[in-house]
């Protein structure tokens, strides 16, 4: 009984690390989703020059910022439709 | 590729099946959070193409809820399709 | 050499979940994929709408049906040639 | 990058090489099942554009059978000269 | 999606600590691996369209350091803006 | 105290064949990048035929090659950026 229990605690324990990997693996995809649309969205594609200009470092903010507000606004949809995600 | 693989779940022992049940817990939650992440990306990438400002102007913003709107009636369609495929259903042309 | 065997034991279980984990992130990843395939061949990309219109339904329909085809025209060539996937 | 991290793998004891040929067994069935579903979104992509019947019709079915042959083809030619130039054999222009 | 998942990781047993961020510092190898990854497709296509060679030429090269160059930046930056977002910083239009 | 120093090595075990794990992954993805850039670099794409003809071929040689010689400058610029990757 004891090592039921037992086995119970280390599932516990098992599925708590399993949904804070679950967790980052979602933040490290967003940013890798996010880096590579605002790369296509404001990148000159020949690639000229080696720095970013003026005009594409002001894109890549506006761009980050309209990504994030995105997220933000089908985040909440979802929490009203499904109550929970 | 058979479907056969988990077909004996229920002769697991009982520490097995809270396993299995908690890695399929596990999927799901991953699935979903993939999703959502596929669906921002996806209205996004539909919905906004102007960088003058740094927040979405009205006509963006409905763009991106209706676009998600309709990104999840079309993927609960899909999984409905999907399902009835998965269990041999036929349909009508 | 009991625990030996234990060792074999735990590691065919290990075995066993991964496996039923895999072909599990098999179905995931064919679900996704097919979503998204039939979005991007279905639906109008100007989004005026938030329902979908019988038009896209259908095409969802048939999408969905001729993917799962081609799932299994392929899956029949890879288990001839490859006698095993 | 270098490749010496699986270097060591024969002084390892039989438990974790073991556990080490269990982790590339289930890597490669992962690896597999990712191809066959490249595959097949691949020449869907690729073949199938109309969307008026359900079933896919003679052409658009042949157009599949050759895609995925050469798709298999191409794959296995990428896996070689991939391996060839892992291993630093140098071939000619 | 809240961020209090984690928020408790202090008052974890120094083993689940240690566990944590073995599995943090995993994510990050992955992590950069796949950014790697991304970063020559990405740059490999912005550059590389002729294949009448097996080497790439004077212009393509350059194509892909600067593409690479800017990569990296542009990856930074993102990375700034990002975390400014995440802890709720305000910026200016 | 023994424990302790058992956990600490499981631990390490642990992290070894995670880092081994990924590293397979990279290169699985490296692959997997590779066949797909190079299957649209190089393959027709109406697929009249079954065989790869001798112009794709010899594409295909010289995408993989490529490919390879930007992951090696790619990778060079990362080593003496950051020293480490």
């Amino acid at each position: 009984m004891a090592a039921a229990k037992d086995v119970q605690r280390e599932l516990e324990k098992e599925m708590m690390f399993g949904m804070a990997e679950k967790e980052m693996e979602y933040r490290v995809e967003l940013f890798n989703r996010l880096t590579h649309v605002c790369f296509e969205k404001c990148i000159e594609k020949r690639h000229k020059e080696a720095e970013l200009n003026m005009g594409e470092n002001s894109c890549i903010d506006r761009c980050v910022s309209k990504y994030w507000q995105v997220t933000n606004i089908v985040g909440g949809m979802l929490g009203t439709q499904q109550t929970q995600m | 590729m058979d479907k056969s693989m988990l077909g004996d779940i229920d002769n697991l022992p009982d520490e097995d099946k809270m396993r299995m049940s908690a890695m399929i817990e596990q999927l799901q939650m991953r699935d979903s959070l993939r999703m959502y992440n596929a669906l921002v990306e996806t209205c996004f990438k539909d919905c906004v193409d102007t960088f003058r400002r740094k927040t979405l102007d009205k006509q963006e913003e409905s763009c991106v809820r209706r676009c998600a709107e309709k990104f999840l009636k079309h993927s609960m369609r899909v999984g409905m399709r999907f399902a009835e495929l998965n269990q041999g259903v036929a349909t009508p042309d």
